[in-house]
């Protein structure tokens, strides 16, 4: 096992690879940016090297920087948490090259799952469900009217070489497909230089559900059952839950099997997770797979009692998978609320600055993972997030009870955050009889 | 300036009776001293153990502002200056600080030497590669505050220097 | 500069009133002075939402000392004494307020009786026994608090008394 | 179920039982003294009834002024608590004889198991261990001569009539028994007006082993299985865990069965604790039941995922108990530490007053139930512990790991709590091989 582990990161992830690590009897090093001198997590750590100015490109985006602060202090491995360099395929191969174990998956595994070709071409060799659709690009339009029609309409025209939206049309029908693909093309050869477009089968209503999965260096895998984080605001998560309600056990069981495969596959070893949207017949769609711990993994370890962030720091010093797949059962309900320091009453404006009250909640199957207290001045360099409430009961209608009192008890001011969101998120039907979808969170807020 | 006395029966009154912020002028002086009750912001801990402590009483920012503790980088990452008219060269990098260009050569700079802004003052080495710092001003070194082979972090005092 | 016995006279008003600031000024001299107040203790919610609240700026306590909010039980549960030279009659039990000793009776007494220490001034009804509850002062009742069938509480308010 | 519940309690437990009667839709009322205006639990609370001053003897203890104020709140149950008016009966007989349900045992079990005599037959007949002895009092000191050869030296004789440690006699040897009889009869005559005295055996070197059992209104009862409580001074409990180490699994279901057999014979309803003392041969001993919910019932609800707050309701309004005893599997490790306003470098003083540092710990397998917060100051009138840490793990090494972390992350001030006193027991070899006893904490404290 390692001596000692630098962790890449800030905030409440530092300080959840921080007690992770303590637990382990492994000292945490910690790097952190002129903006974070003081910030109470660092009080957690063995050794704590400043490596730079604010703004994350000149700190904790500089991976020779944080290389030497791994020589310095004398550290064995580099955990890069999530964010930042934590998918950077690059920094791991730096981090193995200069000596140091990457706690994440091989430069190799991360690679091959990020590429969206080679990832898609291992999906479909382990059954992992993905998006028919042209797969490469079009060369004839009528071909890709015959794709479409074989997958259904509505379709998405995308650009190979972009993303971002540009080049991308939805499709409702065969006229509208013509028209799109012509434009698309136009846009992307525009924007990026390159006209190459494909069609795939596109979802008005789905849910996002997604698989935690973990592999070891000696080809084991297993998942640690899914989440669903359709709550969302542009993209980004509001609030998780695990298992996803109303999901039929074998559909589950089945997807759940094939992201393990899918990692087996890809001789990942680490925690990773597999995204998926569910349409409304619970067909799944893999989005994409994140090769690293995950904002959200607190849920899963709620349901299944496996702790994820040490599980990685095993695996990736050599040790076997502690658990078989048959040792994974699902136990209650669990939700996450991003507690994010917006003001959901101005348009989520960030609310940087000086908490003077913090007031957890607590009681039983209150979790709280946060690295901020009274007197903790909110950055303005990063993301918003100033901690994470995980809830467990033993269901969900409990879950969301025991939710609503502990978002009543939690106090943060001045400064605003989305706790009064969740609370009508929790009192909205369409979330309590879960027959809500991705855009839900927009639809509301737009009604408002 | 205030007599030291007066100012530390002013502050002996701040702490006792919790006040956070003192604003006094008069036509021969001024005076404004804050203070941060409640909850201080944590000193960082370095190879700190993790003991249970209870706050300690932030130190009071007085003198000149700006002034950023000696061997500490300082919050916002700007230079620091000494009270006493003394200007620190700061690392701009994490790395071991080398005080001399080689294991038998003698150290680029000792105190009292004296220094342009192009003088390499110390080599710090990370990843393998040994960086030149130099001095980046004109002036006499007047301290070293490291030790050859000592690790730095970003923005820690390595000299301080008296300019010219 | 300001004199120090004045400057600790001012802190000693702030520290016993619970100011947060306190700025003077006149020609010659000028001063300002915050301090933190801790945390409020939370407001007793009655019949209230547990809905998220961020916590409030405590109010200041200024006025006579020991003034209690009407309709609140003073915090040691002693007498409160309203602004206006008028005395609480307080609840000394939990319980129903009845203004009158039957259904078809007049109030005991209104806003102008004159009682003597020894009158019955409500009945307080608790585990189906009717307590008589007397004036223990002289004077005359300026304010009824509280309505006929009123849950009461320990300390509560129940009427104000001009002393005679 | 009911709709309104008056709490008859203050602080932390108040705390807990709001929380749960929020999740079980019930309305929860608070009593307070003058003392404890504004004290941050009775903001979660639908009302709150002050019912008098600081004393407990004119607040807490009122009977009739708790229900007074269970009438003007419209409360249909009132909830004791521990401590105050939890295990007096007649109050249990009052509340019902008044209209409102007591959420704890019938009087009559409630007084079955509360009178020594009576429950050490009780006992005899569900098999329960009980202290070997003369049960009588002594008419013949030949006759306890033999009693004590019969279940071996040492032997404490004890008064029928009182307690205190008066007319208290250890006897290693015959001779010593035979003074002892003498001495302690003359003691408890001028103590007591009784010179009836009795002989049982003695422990010297016990751990205190204790049943969480906890039943219905027909006449089903279960047990949680056990907790360890030998961390102890003066007889109060300064760490629980659960279950008990290296506790033989037949001996401990043998013993946790006998309990839950125990309050099914005394047709009990609700939460209670059979204590035990345990010898180093591992044989149990009962001292006596506790019938009432008890500070540590959380790390019973770790380990076995059962809510026994919310089941004790639950139980109250005649439902049935929610689960089988094989549906109880106990599930890692669990330790509470109680923080006391105390500072165990003096003396254990009490540290009445503002608390302006309160920075809780956080993360996986912490729980804190606690009322305080920043800003709160303990009042002198009630007992020293501001709450209680409550630490999971999936195994002992592992939950003394976590609890040093959790600990060190716990900050109080200014005054002084027992976090440094635990920070130091879980570092002790006794302690951490689970070779200690009930007075191992004073022996230690005597030897610094």
């Amino acid at each position: 096992m390692f001596k000692r582990v630098l962790i890449a990161n800030r905030g409440e992830i530092a300080l959840r690879i921080i007690r992770a690590c303590r637990e382990l009897g492994i000292e945490p090093v910690c790097v952190y940016s002129s903006a974070d001198a003081g910030g109470p997590w660092l009080e957690q750590a063995a050794q704590a090297v400043c490596i730079g100015p604010p703004p994350s490109k000149d700190s904790y985006l500089r991976i020779e920087r944080i290389i030497a602060a791994a020589e310095i202090s004398h550290a064995d491995a580099i955990h890069p948490g999530y964010g930042f360099l934590s998918e950077n395929a690059h920094f791991a191969e730096v981090c193995r090259d200069s000596g140091f174990e990457f706690i994440g998956p091989s430069p190799e595994a991360m690679s091959a799952l990020g590429d969206k070709v080679n990832c898609k071409r291992l999906a479909r060799k382990a059954g992992t469900p993905i998006f028919p659709g042209s797969d490469g690009g079009i060369e004839d339009i009528d071909e890709a009217v015959e794709v479409a029609r074989d997958i259904g309409f509505p379709v998405i025209v995308k650009a190979s070489g972009g993303g971002g939206g540009r080049g991308m049309r939805i499709a409702h029908d065969e006229a509208g497909l013509r028209q799109g693909i012509e434009q698309a093309r136009q846009e992307a050869a525009a924007a990026f230089g390159n006209p190459m477009v494909f069609v795939e089968k596109y979802l008005e209503l789905a849910r996002h559900f997604e698989v935690q999965v973990i592999g070891d260096k000696h080809g084991n895998a297993v998942h640690l059952y899914e989440r669903d984080c359709s709550s969302q605001r542009r993209h980004q998560k509001l609030i998780e839950e695990a298992p996803a309600p109303g999901v039929d056990p074998t559909k589950r069981e089945a997807v759940c099997q094939s992201a393990a495969e899918l990692i087996r596959q890809a001789k990942y070893s680490g925690a990773a997770t597999c995204e998926f949207l569910m349409d409304r017949h619970q067909n799944f769609y893999m989005l994409e797979v994140n090769t690293r711990v995950q904002v959200e993994h607190p849920i899963s370890e709620a349901i299944t009692g496996v702790d994820i962030v040490q599980t990685g720091i095993r695996v990736a010093a050599g040790e076997h998978l502690p658990y078989k797949q048959s040792d994974i059962r699902i136990q209650g309900h669990a939700m996450e609320f991003r507690i994010n320091a917006e003001d959901p009453a101005r348009n989520f404006m960030p609310q940087a600055g000086l908490v003077e009250t913090w007031i957890a909640p607590g009681g039983p199957g209150i979790r709280l993972d946060s690295h901020v207290r009274a007197g903790y001045r909110v950055p303005t360099h990063y993301d918003s997030m100033v901690g994470k409430l995980i809830v467990h009961a033993p269901t969900r209608e409990q879950c969301i009870r025991r939710s609503l009192g502990a978002l009543a008890e939690f106090k943060v001011g001045p400064i605003k955050t989305t706790i009064p969101l969740y609370e009508r998120l929790l009192r909205e039907e369409l979330f309590v009889n879960a027959a809500h979808d991705i855009k839900y969170v927009e639809r509301l807020l737009a009604a408002t | 300036m205030m007599d030291i006395r007066k100012l530390k029966e002013l502050v002996r009154l701040m702490v006792e009776n919790d006040l956070t912020e003192l604003d006094l002028r008069d036509k021969e002086e001024q005076a404004t001293i804050r203070r941060q009750t409640t909850l201080s912001a944590p000193q960082l801990i370095h190879h700190g153990s993790s003991a249970q402590s209870t706050p300690q009483v932030p130190a009071l920012a007085t003198g000149s502002a700006g002034a950023t503790a000696v061997g500490r980088p300082s919050p916002d990452g700007s230079e620091g200056q000494g009270d006493t008219g003394l200007e620190a060269i700061e690392s701009p990098m994490v790395g071991t600080f080398y005080a001399a260009s080689g294991p038998d050569k003698p150290p680029l700079v000792a105190v009292g030497t004296v220094v342009e802004p192009n003088t390499v003052v110390c080599l710090l080495e990370a990843m393998k590669i040994f960086n030149e710092i130099k001095a980046e001003r004109a002036g006499t070194i007047a301290k070293v505050l490291v030790k050859n082979g000592q690790a730095v972090e970003f923005g820690q005092q390595l000299f301080l220097i008296r300019p010219s």
